[in-house]
């Protein structure tokens, strides 16, 4: 499986611009919120964790859908299928390769953002915690979205619409720790449901993801 | 929708027909529209599902009886 | 007779087919007579005054929402462990009902806080649960439109429908813990029992229940001999064709 | 270690398509399966690589020793011919031999990528793969589309002196001749009647 993970990680640094993709996304969402919502500090330090957050869930969404499109139209995916690898092995490996490639980009580089939205200091570290901790998740279940909807034509626009709602409960136990941690609150339980969401997708949803793919193949 | 929108859309279906609306009014007190309007919205969507459901079973079984007249000829 | 009896779509419409206008005339009629009753014979609440009547639409809108997806979701098990085609059809007819239940939930929700909120939308925990269960509907409803093999879209829209239960679940807390809660307390605690409201209130609200509970059932009776209609009809036209 | 395929029935989008199905293929013997198009031939082997269930009928070949090859290659553009073999090679936990490269002339594309090469050759890359995975029991579908008739000859060749020599088994679906001297198999005779039973419809009609 490290093979096929190894191989995923070369392909997207070669070919799809890799870790910049996921990256450029989210400077952009969070460039664009003080255009939208105006500059004042005030404000901007208020709605600064959330921010990060959807930003943080938007470029994680974006590169879902690649994630078993390209190897469903070369042909590798029924390769793949009768290899000796679990499929449940491939999906695995297909959420941890897109959450280096994205997630991970993300959590580096979210607090070095932060400041453009005025973060107040004591939020940063929480900012990183809490996407270190929550967008495997957001990947695990991305693929998980990816495999329902592999295959399908304009399966893109819809996994989306399947996947935010799936999003929710991860959205909200993030962004309320950089909250709290910004209030110098204590931040333990939001992180415990955090990474709770994260531990239960990665055992389950590989499950889940492997039997779309296999009634997808069919 | 902030509230004086609500508000001016109560005044004017108040000038619609006054005596009505005063015996409502006095029937349920200031949230008279309140009221009314969940009914009204509530019905409104029950009578919409069931109605769609009973056509959209007609227009069905209308196709099945003509593709199973079709399939008996060939 | 075992009940898998009923999973032979034939047999499934013999039976339905005559006992779907009697259910669906019986909740029709048990909805007119609890709303009216409920809106006519009872007396206003001293806080809230009239809008408390919005109570027979709103909880039984609610209680039927929620109902819905677990139906969708037995009947996904069901399709997932005994490939009873009856029972992937029963899911896909019951959605649009849930998402009509959970819109009425929605705006009864809205229009009843608004008095006291202040305002139409409160982000209040319980209505915004309501609001994402109303995205996943959709979801549901996308994915069955969006494939063409009846057979591959029962298996995907089943395992959606068991995912998205565990997250609407998940989410349901979430909300909780994200707002404290505007909402009044359980009218009716089904787990406890005891209920918060007066008799006078009480017996028009269960009548309601029932009468949604009934027409639940009868469109969701119908709509599944419809899509079962429907299936017949495409593998009529595939034998045809073949 | 031979390949049993008894009374099978297979169904394409809910439809039986093939039925009463039945052939032995005996270890280092290959099985050329042959029929108009549209009579279920990729039906057929995607059935017997299990990528989808049979209606009716039983397959059996010992366990984790099937290989499946369609018209899709499963090459990866952006990788070189060397890494896209050695990645199929650590897949399947196999070593990556030389030989696989003059079987299959690709000795001088070794480091060219493979969005670079002709039709012809991804082909070759594509087939190189089964050299590499080390499968006993080969399923192909039409393995020797957009290939010209020195490569269709060279993989023949590389079919019945490594692998059936091996005692490896191979079932091909393909139009031309590939001068092995397999015997072949028409599905014409095994084309499902319109009213057979076991399709996912068949509830509904």
């Amino acid at each position: 499986m490290i093979a096929l993970l190894k191989r995923d990680l070369a392909l997207a640094v070669r070919a799809g611009g890799g870790f910049g993709l996921g990256l450029a996304f989210f400077l952009i969402v969070i460039v664009l919120v003080p255009l939208g919502v105006g500059p004042e500090a005030a404000l901007l330090t208020l709605i600064a964790p959330g921010m990060l957050w959807v930003a943080a869930l938007l470029a994680a969404l974006l590169s879902l859908d690649r994630i078993f499109a390209l190897d469903f139209e070369d042909g590798s995916l029924p390769l793949l299928a009768t290899s000796p690898l679990p499929l449940e092995g491939v999906a695995l490996m297909k959420g941890v390769a897109h959450w280096a490639t994205t997630g991970l980009p993300l959590t580096l580089a979210a607090p070095a953002l932060g400041f453009l939205l005025n973060l107040s200091s004591t939020a940063y570290v929480w900012l990183f915690v809490s996407l270190a901790i929550g967008t495997p998740a957001l990947s695990m279940i991305g693929t998980f979205g990816a495999a329902l909807t592999v295959g399908l034509r304009r399966g893109g626009l819809l996994m989306s619409l399947l996947v935010l709602p799936l999003y929710v409960p991860t959205l909200i136990f993030g962004a309320e720790a950089v909250r709290r941690g910004a209030d110098g609150l204590s931040t333990t339980t939001p992180l415990l449901m955090l990474a709770g969401i994260t531990l239960g997708s990665f055992a389950l949803l590989p499950f889940a993801a492997s039997a779309a793919l296999r009634v997808n193949l069919r | 929708m902030n509230l004086d929108f609500w508000s001016s859309f109560k005044d004017f279906i108040y000038e619609i027909y006054p005596p009505f609306w005063d015996a409502v009014v006095a029937f349920l007190g200031k949230y008279a529209v309140e009221v009314l309007s969940a009914y009204f919205a509530s019905i409104i969507l029950l009578v919409v599902i069931v109605v769609m459901s009973i056509r959209r079973s007609r227009r069905v079984r209308a196709q099945l009886t003509a593709v199973e007249a079709r399939k008996d000829k060939s | 007779m075992s009940i898998w009896e009923y999973a032979n779509p034939k047999k499934f419409i013999t039976t339905t087919t005559p006992i779907v206008p009697w259910v669906l005339g019986l909740s029709i009629a048990l909805l007119v007579v609890g709303l009216t009753w409920g809106f006519f014979f009872t007396p206003d609440d001293f806080r809230q005054g009239s809008t408390v009547k919005i109570i027979y639409l709103h909880v039984p809108a609610a209680l039927m929402a929620i109902n819905a997806w677990f139906v969708m979701l037995i009947a996904s098990l069901i399709w997932l462990v005994r490939r009873h085609h009856v029972s992937a059809l029963a899911a896909r007819a019951a959605a649009p009902v849930g998402i009509v239940m959970t819109l009425i939930a929605l705006i009864t929700g809205a229009i009843w806080g608004q008095p006291m909120w202040g305002t139409w939308w409160a982000w209040d925990p319980r209505l915004t649960s309501f609001l994402i269960l109303f995205l996943f509907y959709l979801g549901y409803m996308a994915l069955w439109e969006a494939i063409e093999d009846s057979d591959t879209a029962a298996d995907l829209t089943s395992v959606l429908c068991i995912v998205g239960s565990v997250f609407a679940v998940l989410s349901r807390y979430a909300v909780n813990f994200w707002n404290q809660g505007l909402h009044q307390g359980t009218t009716v605690p089904v787990a406890t029992g005891e209920r918060s409201i007066s008799d006078i209130f009480f017996v028009p609200l269960v009548m309601c229940m029932v009468g949604f509970g009934l027409l639940f059932l009868a469109l969701v009776l119908m709509r599944t001999a419809t899509e079962i209609r429907a299936r017949r009809i495409k593998a009529l036209e595939a034998r045809m064709r073949g | 270690m031979t390949l049993k395929v008894s009374d099978l029935a297979v169904a394409r989008g809910g439809a039986p398509v093939l039925e009463g199905l039945s052939f032995d293929v005996a270890a280092g013997c290959a099985l050329v399966v042959r029929g108009p198009n549209g009579i279920g031939k990729t039906t057929l082997l995607r059935t017997l690589a299990g990528l989808q269930p049979a209606i009716a009928g039983t397959i059996d070949f010992p366990e984790d020793t099937a290989a499946y090859a369609s018209h899709a290659d499963g090459i990866k553009a952006q990788l070189t011919v060397v890494e896209n073999l050695a990645f199929w090679a650590d897949v399947h936990g196999a070593e990556l031999p030389d030989a696989v490269f003059e079987a299959f002339d690709l000795v001088d594309l070794r480091d060219r990528f493979a969005g670079t090469l002709s039709a012809g050759q991804k082909r070759r890359l594509g087939l190189a793969r089964l050299g590499v995975i080390g499968r006993d029991v080969l399923f192909l579908d039409e393995p020797t589309v957009s290939l010209d008739g020195f490569s269709v000859k060279m993989f023949a060749n590389w079919l019945r002196d490594v692998h059936l020599a091996r005692g490896g088994i191979a079932v091909i679906a393909t139009h031309i001749d590939l001068g092995l001297d397999a015997p072949e198999l028409d599905l014409t005779p095994f084309k499902a009647a319109p009213d057979a039973a076991g399709g996912s419809d068949e509830a509904f009609l």
